[in-house]
């Protein structure tokens, strides 16, 4: 099953949208379009013409060659794909929330303001942490702000030419230490201990001076528990670094423990995995960025609050009003032009709303019972192990690796995940952490059913025992998506990469090389 | 306890079973690695205002936010307010394509064979924004415009290494402009400012000339610019690539159906904001920065942000798309990424794709005049009550008045406006003292000439009358 | 002429090919075969008033479109109404699957293979009534519950041939009446009314039995009735089958969690409608006829409507699903079909197939609970300040109040309470004059405690107060 | 592909609902549920339990195994599915509609009622009709409509005694003798001469005394213009019948022809064929009827207008309101409880409120455009035929006949239609209307691209080449789809005949023979 580019389906005359013509009125005071020479477009761009009823088949057609939540378990590990409720998403697309301009007159936006406002005392408190700014788009994002946050408050403490360095765990998100960079900082990888936990040895050796931060996701990517992490958080207060907790992950602790309890002072949260916003293939997300309020400069009483980026919701307890309160001198600043990505965040906001602690807590309980009643199925399957903290429950998430496959057979962790597809499943997150070789890295979070994951992990052994009887075989997967194998070496050649229909259409004539 | 319907295996019966076969009594146990200093207690966590603590069915709910959500206040005509984003239609269509599970509850599509629809997609907004730029190269988006310029400035230090300097005019969007310092502080990179033609509005042009120099990395042009003027780009493009730094241009795309694209005027990157292609305003996001460049080996390899491509499968050469050049990303090089960006606007750059080709070819340009025609007619019709544009340069638009001269805050105006219904323009007077009471007015295909006719009435009024 | 955009091939360079490819110059050729007495002019068309004349766009249809509805005034919480059709909770997944353009775009489907899941998801609506009814054969649906009740009567007499009289009492819902005797008129059939006790509000057990006679070929009886009042519909039951009469069952059927289905108070068919379940109130329809009978072949054979059945395929015994017993349908029967349905309300059967999916074994029985407490709370909250029921017998979530001694009438009450930003219940003074002021108030789960506790409050203010 | 039922996925104890707790006041001033034994239900119904995840997905399949307009070209001959606009969906779905109640105080729907009150003034100014009840709920309850104002009439004319016969031409739609028969008529049918006009001689020579009116289409269901429409009505009224307009083709002639102009009385039409209302598998429709306002009995001033059923919307000039005016004593009551089915009158008033005289006129023009072109591309395809009306050009749709083949090969209409679903089409209406033998009646309104037209003649070539080649290929059509072909005799047979899993559970379990 194939799809013709839109490009393709183009017929010359076609109209997908009427735009009216401005009113005769308009026009004659007007009257003709007065553009310089210079910067007159002459030729129209070459988009495709198509009748509505083209566009809406076409979508629809590429709508039904992709696979989301609502079609079945996606065991993309720490990426929490949970099932976003349709309630939601109608509330999200309010068009008394899509019509607002974010610089329209705050008194005619109060009922949004204080959905927000709520939204951040929520947050502050699953996280334990004293204050969320809902400002970051994304995850990455929020963790941008984080390490900017890390690099304020040594600037203001004068001491940001000594504090160079992150030091970021070996089983980190890809994100961390590049958020690191992207804040100017030297990155220092440190090594996990086959608990799984951070090498506190190895950690206590490159802290130091230079030490401005560390950031850490709890649970691990690995799906475990730093057991350390009260320990670990000493030693960076230590040397006055601050202690970043990287929220990809909460999902495994909800309700039993909190970033601001364990002693982080700056957190990030992905309300599009916690908090039930879809991930929309690639987003649009929301990362929340969250603060202890420790004291940053107390003879000038600047605190970490005010370094919050973009605008905070206050409430006015005189007008009664809720209000925009903008970033101070001390702040990071924007880190995009105005308010946060409202859509997700009232999905995230609706979600909690319903969930309420109780339901919270009960999320991370189904989360995390879901990832070890699969770790039992999945016991002493030929082929697989489960490497780092033998014996340890996972929280939200546990890391298989096909390492034994591939040693003995050739039979590798994505000829697994293609033999997932080929079942009607979608395929957990593979190589990744790098610490795990060949690693499958699944998480059910709370809303897989049980028989899901049966036929899940039966579908796994089914792919050992065909792999052991015939290695070959696996590498045909897939055999029942729309397309076989992709050629990535093709896609990514400077010779034939292919961003664009135009580079392909320049290609093809000469143009370009 | 009960089952919640989003936690398919709370039941009481299932819970059971799971926890039998893992060998545990107590659900608790799966946490008895957390140390006790650590853990909150089930009483303090029930104690915390999280929602309304108990869990809450649809209809609960439903009540409480639609009594919060009929406090927002809708406008009809929307307001006459831009500022980097405008009121403009959202096509039923596009919500109706967005709304779809498939592609809305999906993941960035890491499984190519299983996702193909999903990729495909992103790769037509990919090309539709290639053919609108003249550019060859997009990514599969950035989060918003002011994001966008600040990875293309920092993306212009690492092409040109050992430039530390990008040069911004004043005329740019301030509110982005507060977002590339953000960016660019960390890196060290020093930002100089270019003065504003005061009679124009356009960008100074011998001040560029001055301040672009060997030490220059990049160069941003927005045009129109915040003032709605539209900049000679060619230009300045001529007089950054004599310089022999990367020519940034920031764009309204939709004033891109009159006006020449970044690829015709020698922009070597090329951002900008989805939002008016079918977007919806959503206070704030989500949008949809666009970050396209030249097919330049040089230029793709530091570009930042997710790409697919066009490919082919290994056997049969069967048509295929595949996430392209990983290696510049966060997941892959890590703190050797060209930027940390991961989640974007996946869905948005969807939107957009289904809006580009429903418009078509004419439909852009036929769009264009009409937001050219009605702005220009609200700019005529403003000068006929004495309300004159605060700049000379042509635009497009969006264009800025001064109160100057009617002894009134813009605020006073504004405010009657609001008692009256209406939502006004921008105040800008803040933002650029100089210029006093000015405030900018935007006016796109939702605000028709009768509501136009109407605005001026009540302004000549509030304007002129006592009250 | 420019190009539509739903029709596609009416640009200028299609237009061309096809005419040339028929052979003709003009497409008003095509037309030339209808007499010119029977022809209209383009001109006398073109002067028609029928929208506004010219084709619109979205954006200007919308503006329209949005003013007219911003005349509709909608309350929070809905009206205290029922009569037949009561404002319920619509849960979001169920409008967003009927949403979904591959339901929504389809036609009845003709081509099995290809309508699998269409198919698939109607047999699931006729199984899941089937087991809140307790009947074993349910229908792909009629129009609504009234003229449900007409095709129920007009069966039972072609099922006992020779009987030429039904059966309805006056406490049914007399909304429905009025179709039933619209139905039945062309087909001369008798319909006698039995009347209902005046202070239980219930059937009059002695009047029914005097009027249930071997001419009797059908007995409706809806519970709870018009009143609300919960009739024994067992007891009726044993009395029509006594007479060897049909017996027809009428329910609202959210009271069905609490109340005996009619497949077990003995009915033969079950009628209602299925508006309850997520389809909302839109002014009147679409709802869904619900229709129902026994598994017995005489009465299968006369049932109306489409049926969807389960089967194999031909080779291989694949589970497949299909339209069945056509031969009762009027595109094989024509005139001899059982009736001429066959557009029915498909999607909104589909609607409740998700609906009931949703609510699940003991979500229905909850919902029916809240209901009902709702209800009797407001019942008694009422009696506090003197508006006391009219009727006795117990009642499900809907109940009438007399306004008799306080000296007003219902419209005033009403329009004071409108005035407050709250719709009352329905006036039925005219239905029944024997009642005098009464009205019916419903209460569902979308009115909460407090909302009760307001209207008590605005209705003691209203009734007591001179105003 | 296959999907289990609804029932099979069920678990106990899950829940897709939550249904909040009466309140703690309200229950203490309530106590508890008092309902006599003989009434209350002691078991609760066998529903399945599902979470809200199985249920989205479960059904989201479900339409995924299903095609529409949206999918692609649906064929379907007097259906006229052309493209359902989305924007008249949004409108159509508003919650200020959705939430309505049909007994509501008049002065809160005063929007709605305008646009039906507009609506009503637009359906009688398309069809020359002097009013529009938009009441009925279908187009067959439109047709009830009719005939009951036939069978009225004729009462308040004191002669429905002997007007006892209702005439049908033989290529009518199936509904047209079934209404007649609702309404107490015996029907008469004619023949079509080979033109596919009415026989004349034939319909002189059964109208007469007992004539109470006559039903047709026109355009017929052979996608031909009646020629001697004007001398079928003289005839009729020449004997006081009343001609009756079955709307369904309506689609072939807007703007072209109007049936008041024609001489018909009473008209129904299909606002979820013509007027772009989606079909939705199945209904909801509307039917909206419409009569020219001739005299009942000029001495008590009765005129049709009086005898239209339901609601009608006037507007008071005094007040400045809209208002609904109900049926009084010579109206044929009400078809259904309340108004009409407002979401497809919705729909349908969005739709000709987007194409105005203009657009309705030009959605004609394309229709038969397209028709002819079709027809153009199928002359002289062995296996096929046009009967009737040899040269005739066809309005909104043709009727090939596949009746060489089955002669030839024994392939018949329905083997053509499998290989059309196999080939990504949907199929034509087969075996329709009755007088072609192997019909398949295809229409595809305006909203089909000239590139799928050819396509699909493309496909009905290429199936008869396949056919000639090896009649049996067709038989073991279609492949691609979810299934097989379907066995038809299992699923209507007494004994195996199952319309609802209650019964199949109650079979296999032996409770049931």
């Amino acid at each position: 099953w194939s799809e013709p580019l839109i490009f393709e389906l183009s017929v010359k005359g076609r109209r997908g949208f009427l735009v009216p013509e401005p009113e005769k009125e308009v026009k004659e005071k007007v009257g003709s379009i007065k553009l310089s020479e210079d910067m007159a477009r002459t030729t129209d761009p070459d988009l495709p013409e198509l009748s509505e009823v083209d566009v809406m088949r076409h979508f629809t057609r590429l709508t039904e060659m992709a696979y989301g939540v609502d079609n079945g378990p996606v065991p993309l590990g720490s990426c929490t794909m949970k099932y976003n409720p349709r309630i939601a998403w109608e509330v999200a697309s309010d068009h008394r929330i899509l019509g607002l301009h974010p610089l329209q007159d705050e008194d005619t936006v109060q009922g949004l303001l204080e959905m927000i406002y709520e939204m951040q005392k929520w947050l502050a408190n699953i996280t334990g942490m004293d204050y969320c700014s809902l400002h970051p788009a994304a995850g990455a994002h929020g963790e941008l702000a984080g390490i900017l946050l890390i690099r304020k408050y040594h600037e203001l403490k004068g001491q940001i030419d000594k504090k160079t360095e992150i030091i970021v765990p070996d089983s980190a998100h890809g994100t961390n230490p590049a958020s690191a960079a992207m804040g100017g900082f030297k990155v220092v990888e440190i090594p996990s201990n086959s608990d799984g936990n951070v090498d506190l040895e190895a950690l206590k050796s490159v802290v130091g001076e230079s030490t401005a931060g560390l950031m850490i996701t709890n649970p691990s990517t690995l799906g475990l528990f730093e057991e350390n992490i009260l320990e670990i958080a000493r030693i960076i207060h230590s040397v006055d670094g601050l202690l970043y907790y990287d929220g990809a992950n909460l999902n495994g602790i909800m309700g039993y423990a909190r970033p601001g309890d364990m002693g982080f002072d700056i957190a990030h949260l992905n309300v599009h995995k916690t908090f039930g916003a879809p991930h929309g293939g690639g987003g649009p997300g929301a990362g929340p960025v969250c603060i202890k309020d420790r004291v940053v400069d107390a003879e000038k009483n600047i605190r970490l609050s005010d370094l919050l980026p973009g605008y905070y919701v206050i409430y006015d307890e005189k007008t009664g009003k809720y209000r925009l309160k903008g970033p101070g001198e001390n702040s990071i600043g924007f880190l995009k032009a105005f308010f946060g990505n409202i859509t997700p965040l009232i999905w995230g906001y609706t979600y909690i709303l319903m969930m309420g602690n109780e339901g919270l807590r009960k999320v991370t309980e189904l989360a995390v019972l879901n990832t070890n009643y699969f770790i039992k199925l999945m016991e002493n399957v030929k082929g697989y192990e489960i490497p780092y903290g033998k014996g340890r429950f996972r929280k939200h998430e546990v890391v298989l690796s096909a390492q034994p496959m591939t040693e003995e057979l050739g039979v590798t962790a994505e000829d697994v995940a293609k033999g997932l597809l080929d079942a009607g499943f979608y395929a957990p997150t593979i190589y990744f952490p790098l610490i795990v070789k060949e690693a499958l890295m699944t998480e059910f979070t709370e809303t897989e059913t049980i028989e899901n994951i049966e036929k899940y992990a039966e579908r796994l052994k089914e792919i050992s025992r065909i792999a052991y009887q015939d290695p070959k075989e696996p590498k045909k997967w897939p055999v029942n998506t729309s397309v076989g194998r992709i050629d990535l070496i093709k896609a990514n050649h400077p010779s034939t990469v292919t961003p664009t229909w135009r580079l392909h259409l320049k290609r093809v004539k000469g143009e370009i090389k | 306890m009960s089952t919640h319907p989003w936690i398919p295996n709370s039941s009481h019966e299932t819970v059971k079973k799971m926890l039998e076969t893992i060998g545990i009594s107590s659900v608790e146990q799966l946490f008895k690695d957390i140390p006790p200093e650590a853990r909150i207690s089930q009483e303090k966590w029930m104690s915390l205002e999280i929602g309304k603590g108990r869990m809450l069915s649809e209809l609960e709910a439903k009540r409480i936010i639609e009594e919060k959500l009929s406090k927002n206040k809708i406008f009809n005509p929307p307001p006459y307010m831009g500022g980097g984003v405008y009121p403009h239609y959202v096509p039923p269509l596009v919500k109706y394509i967005l709304s779809r599970g498939e592609f809305l509850t999906a993941y960035t599509p890491y499984q190519a064979e299983i996702s193909q629809g999903l990729m495909q997609a992103i790769f037509e907004y990919q090309s539709l924004m290639a053919e609108l730029l003249q550019m060859e190269v997009v990514n599969a988006s950035m989060y918003d415009w002011a994001s966008a310029i600040a990875e293309a400035l920092l993306m212009s230090v690492r092409v040109k290494k050992g430039r530390r300097k990008v040069v911004v005019p004043y005329n740019v969007n301030p509110f982005h402009f507060k977002v590339i310092e953000t960016y660019l502080w960390p890196q060290g990179v020093r930002i100089e400012r270019v003065r504003y033609d005061r009679e124009k509005g356009s960008i100074d042009i011998e001040d560029l000339k001055s301040k672009v120099d060997s030490e220059t990395a990049g160069v941003y042009l927005q045009y129109p610019n915040f003032f709605g003027v539209i900049e000679n780009a060619k230009t300045v493009g001529e007089i950054v690539r004599e310089k022999g730094a990367l020519y940034i241009t920031g764009v309204y795309p939709v004033s891109l159906g009159l006006l020449k694209a970044p690829g015709e005027v020698g922009a070597d990157i090329a951002v900008g904001d989805g939002q008016p292609f079918g977007l919806g305003l959503n206070y704030g996001g989500p949008y949809l920065g666009i970050f396209a460049v030249r097919y330049d080996q040089n230029l793709i390899r530091q570009m930042p942000g997710r790409i697919i491509g066009l490919t082919t499968t290994q056997e049969g050469g069967q048509r295929a798309f595949a996430m392209i050049l990983q290696a510049r990303e966060q997941h892959i090089k890590r703190e050797k990424a060209t930027s940390n960006i991961c989640t974007n606007e996946a869905l948005a750059a969807i939107g957009v794709a289904v809006y580009l080709s429903l418009l078509g070819k004419t439909g852009l340009r036929k769009l264009a005049e009409l937001n050219y025609y009605r702005a220009h007619y609200a700019a005529s019709r403003f000068s006929e009550i004495g309300l004159n544009r605060v700049f000379s340069g042509e635009f497009f638009n969006e264009f800025a008045v001064s109160l100057n001269g009617f002894g009134k805050t813009y605020r006073e105006v504004h405010k009657k406006l609001l008692d009256r219904g209406v939502h006004g323009g921008l105040y800008i007077g803040h933002l650029y003292p100089e210029l006093g009471e000015a405030s900018l007015w935007a006016f796109t295909e939702l605000h028709f000439k009768t509501d136009i006719d109407k605005l001026v009435d009540l302004l000549k009024e509030i304007l002129t009358g006592g009250g």
